[in-house]
């Protein structure tokens, strides 16, 4: 049998490296993706406490985390693709117009 | 009278409605918005006269009292009140306005409506602050009147007026937040903003407040109000905001604003928190002391005739608050009148000063210089108004300066040694100034076909002068009517201390007994 | 099954509002190609918006869905809030798209479906259901900021915004799922029975304070704040400014009322995030030549206020007679603030002209001359954001100043009080610009005809109501002044 | 050390090295592909946990639709590498430390907290089935679910109203 | 008894006479002016008069009446409250009198002058004032008189306004004479302080049975007669506080007569005569009061010796003579110090005038050294001056003669001490009838320095000589009051006195009797010691030789207003200007003022940069504020981890 604790520091490690993926990666989408593996580590998270707790309604969360993340994807993609057409980059540094 | 139930509510929303009324007229119409401005105020100024008659002469307490529900919670009230110190600082106010009207008559040529509706929401303002009982509604009507005054500085003004206006609404701002703050914490305390039961609570030992926390309290309102007055060192907003504004503005600001100070202090600071007013008052006594001779000594120097003016207030207001800090009945009463003249006095100095710009555009006393020749009436009352302003017998400064000297030498000889050579330096800059204006030959080509007084001028002046000669010679018209406040306010202060009242002396001149003991305390000093 | 539905048709009254928005945006979706005038699409949008706030009178009070929802007056307040402000950004939009030839259906339907979002947080009892609320505000926002798809800055907005928001999302579900896990549920009701002791209920409240502190733009989660908000269209900007901040505000006041472990953990949270809240957005805007942008740091500083009174609830008992005026502090202040910021964010939009080129300072010199009613208009919401008396602001901040002395946080309130100081420098340096610099002719005169009759509306109404509220807060009050107890009766 | 145990660290170690390469690659296809790959041993985590229907929703709606979604816009972009520019100095300096400081924050806290360790093991022991999950859906969870259709149809609108060309 | 019970109509009648010029005299003939200036002066006069008649009628009882409240506050008031007793009966005639008669010479002195009416006015309202001073029944209202007349002073002085010198003359006037006030002020509060009244007939009677202090011990009484005295300084030009008076003869010469000479100056010995109860028991004071006005008479004397502009002379003549009235108070011989300030304000206003009539007759000339040889051409004006200068020199029996032989007699008598403040004062008789002959002989003899083709020397007209002639009359008979007093008759002056300062007076036994006719010998033949003397020097004619060495030093007065111009004047304008305006106002505190608002926008544009823009950074900024809320949400918990180091 696999401790929950394990389940959840592995969503935390996940959590974390999504956090770094975030302020580490330049690419407009790969930051995105940085964003659903953070999704993915809460969602482990879920999973671990629901099944741990024998309650299934956390499961019915992941899947609602799931459905919020299709919808986010497809509005952000949907930015991605105006930003990449408004200014011929996907490098989010160079996306510094509003600032001071 | 029928108006006498809301005589109050009457003399703080009349303007209000009369600016609203204002608002319709055609901005175009010049001649009609002044009249109309004219008749407004006059119309107020015979109404507070009213108030000489409802105000009963040798009792404290407050008159033609109005009390409504406003807000339940907080339990802010509409709490109206008028007694013998406020009666006069109203009827002041609403005494300058139709001459500031008529003062900027030829003065202001732009925007003319918006002036005037500003100069009356200004009057709704100040004397709304003076005849509030309730803290809220103080605070209020004192946030009020900011916006007005900044912005006949601002828009009116002269050179620099954009930053004097910021300046000064910032630096009265600041001040007054705190004030906000010290309001609600006592609200916090006793559950009310009626000023007269926080004040019964406190003197019925109701509610106790630790000297820390009452010092800092007395603080906060204090810095505010010294802010206004302004004592030294929070004075240097009004030589900008008084060499700004336009004449008008002035004679509000110098006539009325900064009395606004000083009556917060007798209002708030004594009876609110004695204590901490007990504690305090030697250091702000040293600072009002300050503020006399070097106000004075600043004015002694400066190159501008209404920044020259501008600090004389800071010397003038510096006795205001060193006779209410002194804590004597006689003091206070010659505080109080000392505000009274100091309004008519400077009022009209910055009247004139006006009057002189208006046909000169400057300030600089080098541009002027023999005036006497082509405008002798004007000098004539520049130089009376000038002796008034320096305290001379028969005119209304003696009166304030002498008996708050005289009530303050009682408790703390030192003080009014050191104040008293303010006397002598106002006589300095006062003549000085006169001098170089008025005096010698005519240096500039330009002043010598500069226009006397007008009529419109005349009257005015006129007015003012006949005030400040009244004022001069039958003070007890005014001192019998605030005696009372004065006494209830040294009364809560102190009703320990035995203030000079107590025994007179010459009451059995022959009896022996009494002058030995007077002799042993000659020989004791 | 027959009582089934009758649970379910209960129920539904207790969402009403929420289905009417999300009915009418999609209504809007549907008539779109019949309905070719703006006009008719802006009616309906407007008829929405009313309706969703007018239903909330045939709402019933108390829970349902099994308790994810509360319906009470505490969520009744912030529907009316919601709705009345989407009602007039509706209103104060229709003149912008015109100007700059958007298409409104969409805008409109994301608008209601946004403060459908921003009602599902008011009355959610439990936190996921309030996360979905949360995104459907959030979305509907990150597609609103970047509606002006030509413009750079519209892009540049909208991408901030969606990533940093997300970013948080993030956090903020984090920690809901901590909070299930130590809770075993993510009931508002049933985290208040668990042991505040609890690390893990601790970190939970933590994620979801850094979550919700980033939608209230709380000091130093503020950041993102002044870019989205100059970049996003000034509609919804002032949309932005006022809903889904006090929609947040409604959820974290929630979990205040109900969770006591939280008000423990939270309450020199919100005095330090409090403290740079403050000053962040005043030292912020006191530097500003862009008035959008110098009223989004302003809208950071509100928020820093808002938390001052939040640090007054989190440090008094929520039994004590104390916290009700807090709550209030809060409620009032979210309204006024809400009110003056759209009103004053319209006037921006007016006046910046075709793809509002004309916000700088210089660009609204001798507006009082140009555009009198605007200025005038403009100086009114600025005095009440600037907190003077007889305007609504005024009596936001006296109310918050009175609950930080109730509990005793005074040198809370002090440090508000010079913020104020500072703030009325830049409030009051606008108005001087506009009332006492000369016009120096930068604005072409065709950008500068008055007000077009709906905006003009719009500030019209959010002035009196302004004006209202300062002359006679009891009213309103009345209203706030009840609900906290029916919060904390739960 | 049971089967179970070996499985989960080696699908813990596939996730982590999976994220690991999301961050390192240069190209944003490798990325997704890598993230691909964590979705993958997360689902076969959310199998040894026992539940499989969110397991399967994991590959197909996530594995599946969105990461489609991604790699056609990066096809659609046709981004190439990233160039590692380092504009912001505070992203450079305090970026990673700070990352790996709440993370540590974060893993902290959980392993010390007393209820994380009280749970009982996450296992097929308590396994749930589809119908529970569904009958939840639509009873208890009606209201959000519903929500969430609205929402997808504010991502539908966001899509048209963002990604639609000027006209 | 009609007038002493409407006792203001004497003072009031100048009043109306000063505004009824003031207001609408500048659209009249001179004619209407003087006439309603000389119809109200005369009538005051005539009241007054008619005061004294009744006053005496009713066996002189002190007659005091209060007419209305002034200033009323708490315990304290001050009424307009006017007394009449014989100090008053004397004060009052001389100011009226002598006022009346130089309102006839103005008439004729004045009457090519701008401003005529200007001039009325002020001279109306100045006798409104003086009147106020002599009759105030209680401190506070003398003070009104007191710093009417300085204002009254100022205007007249500053008379001629288009000249700076005049103007700073009378700023000066004022400004030295607030000097004085200040401690005037002082002293009321302090009596207030000790006896809570300002009424004279109430302090005294309170201050009567006092003990008076020791010598040398500075009670109040003494420190209160001491600042009364600093006032007193102020206004009678003693030192230090007399340099404004030399000045003040920039104004029209009738105003020195009256203001400068006769009335104004003489102030100072009144309030101390009026205030001897006080005095008497303030040995201290009193000999504070001796040794300045003995130092001034023979200080001012000094410098009156080389001065060379007519007036000036006399202005420090008037400065010496002065300092004898105090020596007499100051030795309890108030009665003759009194006595003394009637008969010089005959004599010295019979001088001015007769000075401003030679200066009339010479057009305008001022400078003794462009005179000589008068005599013959003005006759009257030269036998009036002459008159004048026997009597200020103090020959019998011209009035001086008498009052100032008092005065030196009660000094002599003094203990201790005495016989010094005796010499000084025989001395500066002695150094009075040189400066004074001096004069005589620059003005009136030897050859003409002055050229006849500019200068046409014609004698005054009637309404200016007549004046001259009743007061050499006066200064001839003034001093016979005390005449019998040598052949042991009652000195009357003295005895009418005497119900005011009752035993104040050093009474003289008849062993002083005989002493009393040496001493008034001595002091003939000092005064013809300096008669000689001058002779010796002028009387042939002479060059205005260049001066130097001590001849300098006293030409220019010691230099004593350059003193206070380095010590006072300058380097209080430069602090005022260079420190006080520039650095602290304008520097420190303005400039923390706009620091702080400056030190804030700075912070504001540190805190702006923050906002780089860049997406990256703001996501770390929010770890910031991630790692920011765990410290602060767990730091119960941190707290022991970090410092007990265990989890």
């Amino acid at each position: 049998m696999v401790p929950t604790n394990y389940y959840l520091l592995l969503s935390a490690i996940l959590f974390g490296l999504g956090i770094v993926a975030f302020v580490f990666k330049r690419n407009i989408i790969t930051i995105f993706m940085a964003i659903e593996l953070m999704l993915n580590a809460v969602n482990l998270a879920f999973v671990a406490f629901s099944q741990a707790r024998g309650k299934p309604d956390g499961e019915v969360f992941v899947l609602f985390v799931i459905i919020v993340a299709a919808a986010e994807a497809a509005v952000g993609l949907g930015i991605i693709i105006l930003t990449a057409r408004n200014r011929r980059s996907l490098n989010v540094e160079s996306v510094n117009l509003l600032k001071l | 009278m029928a108006l006498n139930g809301h005589l109050l509510t009457f003399l703080v929303f009349f303007p209000a409605a009369g600016a609203l009324a204002l608002l319709w007229l055609r901005g175009d119409d010049e001649l009609w918005i002044r009249r109309f401005a004219l008749v407004v105020s006059g119309i107020e100024f015979v109404a507070s006269l009213l108030m000489l008659r409802a105000v009963p002469i040798g009792q404290s307490g407050y008159s033609l009292e109005e009390f409504a529900k406003w807000i339940p919670s907080p339990a802010i009230n509409y709490h109206m009140g008028v007694d013998g110190i406020s009666l006069f600082l109203v009827i002041l106010t609403t005494f300058l306005t139709p001459i500031c009207v008529l003062a900027s008559w030829k003065g202001v040529h732009f925007r003319i409506k918006e002036f005037h509706v500003m100069l009356l929401l200004l009057e709704v303002g100040v004397v709304g602050v003076f005849l509030s009982l309730d803290m809220f509604l103080f605070f209020l009507f004192w946030e009020i009147m900011l916006i007005p005054m900044a912005f006949l500085i601002g828009i009116w003004g002269h050179d620099r007026r954009i930053y004097a206006a910021v300046k000064f609404v910032i630096y009265t701002m600041a001040g007054s937040i705190l004030m906000l703050v010290g309001i609600i914490w006592l609200y916090n305390a006793t559950g009310t903003f009626d000023l007269p039961t926080i004040q019964a609570m406190i003197h019925s030992g109701q509610l106790q407040l630790s000297e820390r926390s009452e010092t800092i309290l007395f603080l906060a309102f204090f810095v505010a109000f010294a802010i206004k007055v302004p004592l030294f060192p929070l004075h240097t907003w009004l030589p900008d905001a008084h060499v700004e504004a336009p004449t008008a503005g002035s004679i509000i600001l110098a006539g009325v604003l900064l009395k606004m100070g000083t009556y917060g202090m007798i209002r708030f600071c004594l009876p609110l928190f004695p204590e901490a007013s007990h504690r305090a008052a030697p250091y702000v006594a040293v600072l009002a002391i300050i503020g006399i001779i070097y106000g004075a000594l600043v004015a002694l120097v400066q190159p501008n005739l209404k920044k020259l003016v501008a600090y004389s207030s800071v010397s003038h207001l510096g006795f205001v608050v060193l006779g209410i800090f002194a804590f004597r009945e006689i003091s206070m009463q010659g505080a109080v009148y000392q505000m009274l003249a100091h309004g008519i006095s400077t009022g009209a100095l910055f009247l004139l000063v006006g009057m002189l710009h208006d046909r000169r555009h400057t300030f600089e006393i080098s541009d002027y210089g023999g005036l006497c020749i082509p405008m002798p009436r004007l000098a004539a009352f520049f130089l009376f108004v000038a002796l008034s302003s320096m305290g001379l017998p028969m005119l209304n400064g003696f009166v304030g300066e002498f008996l708050i000297l005289l009530g303050t030498y009682q408790a703390h000889w030192h003080w009014a040694a050191w104040a008293a050579t303010g006397v002598i330096l106002s006589a300095c800059y006062l003549l000085w100034s006169y001098q170089r204006v008025f005096f010698g030959e005519v240096t500039h080509q330009k002043n010598r076909q500069l226009e006397d007084t007008s009529a419109r001028e005349n009257w005015m002046l006129v007015a003012l002068a006949v005030v400040i000669l009244w004022m001069g010679v039958g003070s007890p018209f005014f001192t019998r009517r605030f005696a009372a406040p004065c006494k209830a306010v040294i009364e809560q202060m102190n009703p320990k201390v035995m203030h000079e009242a107590a025994v007179p002396l010459m009451a059995v001149p022959q009896d022996e007994v009494h002058a030995e003991n007077l002799a042993e305390r000659l020989a004791a000093r | 099954m027959e009582s089934l539905n009758q649970v379910m048709l209960q129920n539904v009254f207790h969402v009403l509002p929420e289905l009417v928005w999300c009915g009418f945006g999609v209504l809007l979706m549907l008539l779109q190609p019949f309905l070719k005038s703006r006009q008719a699409l802006t009616f309906l949008a407007m008829i929405g918006a009313a309706a969703g706030t007018l239903v909330t009178f045939s709402t019933i009070a108390g829970s349902g869905f099994s308790g994810l929802i509360q319906f009470d007056t505490f969520s009744l307040f912030f529907h009316w809030l919601v709705g009345l402000i989407s009602f007039l950004v509706i209103l104060a939009s229709d003149s912008y798209l015109e100007r700059e030839g958007l298409d409104g259906a969409e805008f409109y339907a994301l608008i209601l479906f946004a403060t459908a979002g921003m009602g599902v947080l008011a009355s959610a009892q439990e936190l996921l259901t309030a996360f979905i609320g949360l995104e459907m505000s959030s979305i509907a926002s990150y597609i609103l900021a970047g509606y002006r798809r030509d413009s750079i800055k519209s892009s540049e907005s909208a991408m901030k915004y969606f990533l940093l928001g997300s970013f948080a999302t993030a956090f903020f579900l984090y920690g809901i799922a901590l909070i299930y896990g130590v809770a075993g549920s993510t009931n508002v009701a049933a985290i208040a029975d668990v042991s505040p002791n609890s690390t893990l209920l601790r970190l939970g409240l933590t994620l979801i304070l850094v979550g919700l502190g980033f939608k209230v733009a709380a000091a130093p989660f503020q950041i993102w704040t002044p870019d989205v908000y100059e970049g996003a269209p000034t509609p919804v900007t002032a949309l932005f400014s006022a809903g889904p901040k006090a929609a947040t505000f409604a959820l974290l006041l929630r979990i205040f009322s109900t969770v006591h472990a939280a008000t423990d953990f939270w309450f020199w949270a919100f005095w330090i995030l409090a403290v740079l809240t403050m000053f962040a957005g005043n030292l912020g805007a006191i530097v500003q030549n862009n008035v959008k942008r110098m009223l989004a740091y302003s809208s950071i500083a509100h928020a820093g206020y808002t938390l001052v009174a939040f640090a007054a609830i989190s440090f008094v008992r929520p039994d004590a007679d104390a916290v009700a005026p807090a709550y209030a502090a809060v409620l009032f202040y979210l309204a006024s603030y809400a009110l003056v910021s759209v009103g004053a964010f319209t006037v921006v939009s007016e006046v910046g002209g075709q793809g509002e080129r004309y916000l700088t300072y210089d660009d609204y010199a001798g507006l009082g001359m140009r555009q009198p009613f605007a200025a005038a208009a403009l100086s009114l919401f600025l005095l009440s954001l600037l907190g003077l008396p007889i305007t609504a602001g005024f009596f936001g901040k006296l109310y918050i100043f009175t609950a930080a002395i109730k509990s005793n946080l005074v040198w809370l309130a002090v440090l508000m009080a010079a913020n104020s100081v500072i703030g009325a420098y830049y409030y009051f340096r606008l108005i001087v610009v506009m009332y006492m610099r000369e016009y120096k002719g930068t604005v072409p005169a065709d950008a500068s005809k008055g007000l077009s009759p709906t905006a003009a509306m719009v500030v019209t109404v959010a002035a009196l109501i302004t004006l209202y509220l300062g002359l006679a807060p009891n009213h309103v009050l009345g209203i706030v002044l009840t609900q906290p107890l029916m919060l904390s009766a739960r | 050390m049971n089967a179970p145990l070996v499985i989960f660290f080696v699908l813990a170690a596939i996730a982590v090295l999976g994220a690991v390469s999301l961050i390192v690659q240069r190209h944003p296809i490798h990325s997704a592909l890598s993230l691909i790959v964590v979705m993958v041993a997360l689902a076969g985590l959310y199998l040894l946990m026992g539940a499989e229907f969110v397991a399967a929703v994991q590959i197909i709606v996530y594995g599946g639709a969105i990461m489609v979604l991604f790699i056609f816009v990066i096809m659609l972009l046709n981004a190439g590498e990233e160039e590692r520019t380092n504009f912001s100095k505070l992203a450079l300096y305090a970026g990673i430390p700070l990352a790996v400081a709440v993370t540590g924050l974060i893993a902290a806290a959980l392993v010390n907290s007393r209820v994380a360790a009280a749970l009982p093991p996450a296992g097929p022991a308590t396994l749930t089935s589809t119908r529970t999950l569904s009958t939840l859906l639509f009873t208890e969870f009606v209201y959000p679910f519903e929500l969430t259709s609205f929402l997808i149809l504010v991502a539908i609108l966001g899509a048209i109203v963002l990604a639609q060309r000027e006209n | 008894m009609p007038i002493l019970e409407h006792l203001w109509i004497i003072p009031l009648l100048p009043l109306l006479g000063s505004a009824i010029n003031g207001l609408l005299g500048w659209k009249w003939p001179n004619k209407i002016v003087h006439s309603v200036a000389l119809g109200s002066t005369g009538l005051s006069f005539a009241c007054a008069l008619e005061a004294v008649r009744e006053f005496l009628a009713n066996g002189q009882q002190t007659f005091r009446k209060e007419f209305f409240d002034w200033i009323v506050a708490g315990a304290f008031r001050a009424g307009f409250d006017l007394q009449f007793d014989q100090l008053t009966v004397v004060m009052v005639l001389v100011v009226t009198g002598v006022g009346f008669l130089i309102h006839i010479y103005s008439t004729g002195y004045m009457a090519h002058e701008e401003g005529y009416f200007r001039f009325f006015s002020y001279l109306n309202l100045f006798m409104f004032f003086m009147l106020i001073l002599v009759l105030a029944a209680n401190f506070v209202l003398l003070f009104v008189g007191w710093e009417g007349v300085g204002l009254c002073s100022y205007l007249l002085i500053g008379f001629y306004f288009l000249k700076k010198s005049a103007t700073n003359a009378g700023n000066k006037a004022f400004i030295v004479n607030r000097i004085g006030d200040f401690g005037f002020m002082l002293g009321m509060f302090l009596l207030f302080r000790t006896f809570h009244t300002l009424d004279f007939a109430a302090i005294f009677a309170q201050a009567g049975p006092l003990p008076a202090e020791a010598l040398g011990q500075f009670g109040v009484l003494t420190v209160a007669c001491i600042l009364l005295f600093v006032g007193a300084t102020g206004k009678s030009a003693q030192i230090p506080l007399y340099v404004w008076l030399p000045d003040a003869m920039e104004g029209p010469t009738p105003v020195s007569a009256l203001i400068h000479a006769a009335t104004m100056v003489t102030a100072g010995v009144y309030v101390v005569a009026r205030s001897h109860v006080l005095f008497t028991h303030a040995p201290t004071a009193m000999y504070i009061v001796a040794i300045i006005g003995c130092a001034t008479a023979f200080f001012a004397a000094t410098i009156g010796l080389v001065q060379s502009d007519i007036k000036k002379v006399l202005a420090y003549s008037t400065v010496s003579q002065l300092g004898y009235m105090f020596l007499g108070c100051g030795v309890g011989a108030f009665g003759a110090g009194i006595f003394h300030l009637m008969t010089h304000a005959f004599f010295k206003a019979l001088l001015f005038l007769s000075a401003g009539s030679v200066i009339h007759a010479m057009g305008g000339e001022q400078d003794m050294w462009h005179m000589g040889g008068l005599a013959s051409k003005i006759k009257v004006t030269f036998w009036c001056m002459l008159f004048g200068t026997i009597a200020i020199a103090g020959f019998p029996p011209f009035a001086a003669f008498f009052s100032k032989d008092a005065i030196l007699f009660a000094a002599f008598n003094h203990e201790p001490g005495g016989k010094v403040l005796y010499t000084v004062g025989l001395l500066a008789a002695v150094l009075t009838s040189f400066y004074m002959f001096r004069l005589i002989w620059l003005t009136f003899f030897g050859q003409k320095r002055y050229d006849e083709h500019h200068v046409h020397v014609h004698e005054s007209p009637l309404n200016m000589t007549v004046p001259l002639m009743i007061l050499a009359f006066l200064s001839l008979t003034g001093g016979w009051f005390a005449l019998p007093a040598f052949w042991g008759g009652k000195d009357y002056f003295a005895e009418f006195l005497s119900p005011v300062f009752g035993a104040a007076e050093t009474a003289a036994g008849e062993t002083a009797q005989s002493l009393e006719h040496i001493l008034s010998f001595v002091a003939v033949a000092a005064a013809a010691v300096g008669l000689a003397v001058a002779w010796r020097m002028y009387a042939k004619d002479v060059k205005h030789g260049k001066s130097e060495g001590l001849h300098k030093l006293l030409y220019n007065k010691y230099y004593v207003d350059e003193l206070y111009h380095v010590a006072i004047v300058a380097p209080l304008i430069w602090i005022s200007r260079n420190v006080l305006w520039k650095v602290v106002d304008v520097g420190v505190i303005d400039g923390t003022v706009n620091g702080i608002a400056n030190g804030t926008t700075a912070v504001g544009n540190t805190v702006r940069q923050t906002q780089s823009g860049n997406t990256r950074s703001y996501a770390v900024w929010v770890l910031v504020g991630a790692v920011v809320v765990f410290g602060i949400i767990f730091w119960p918990i941190l707290r022991p981890a970090l410092f007990e180091g265990m989890w």
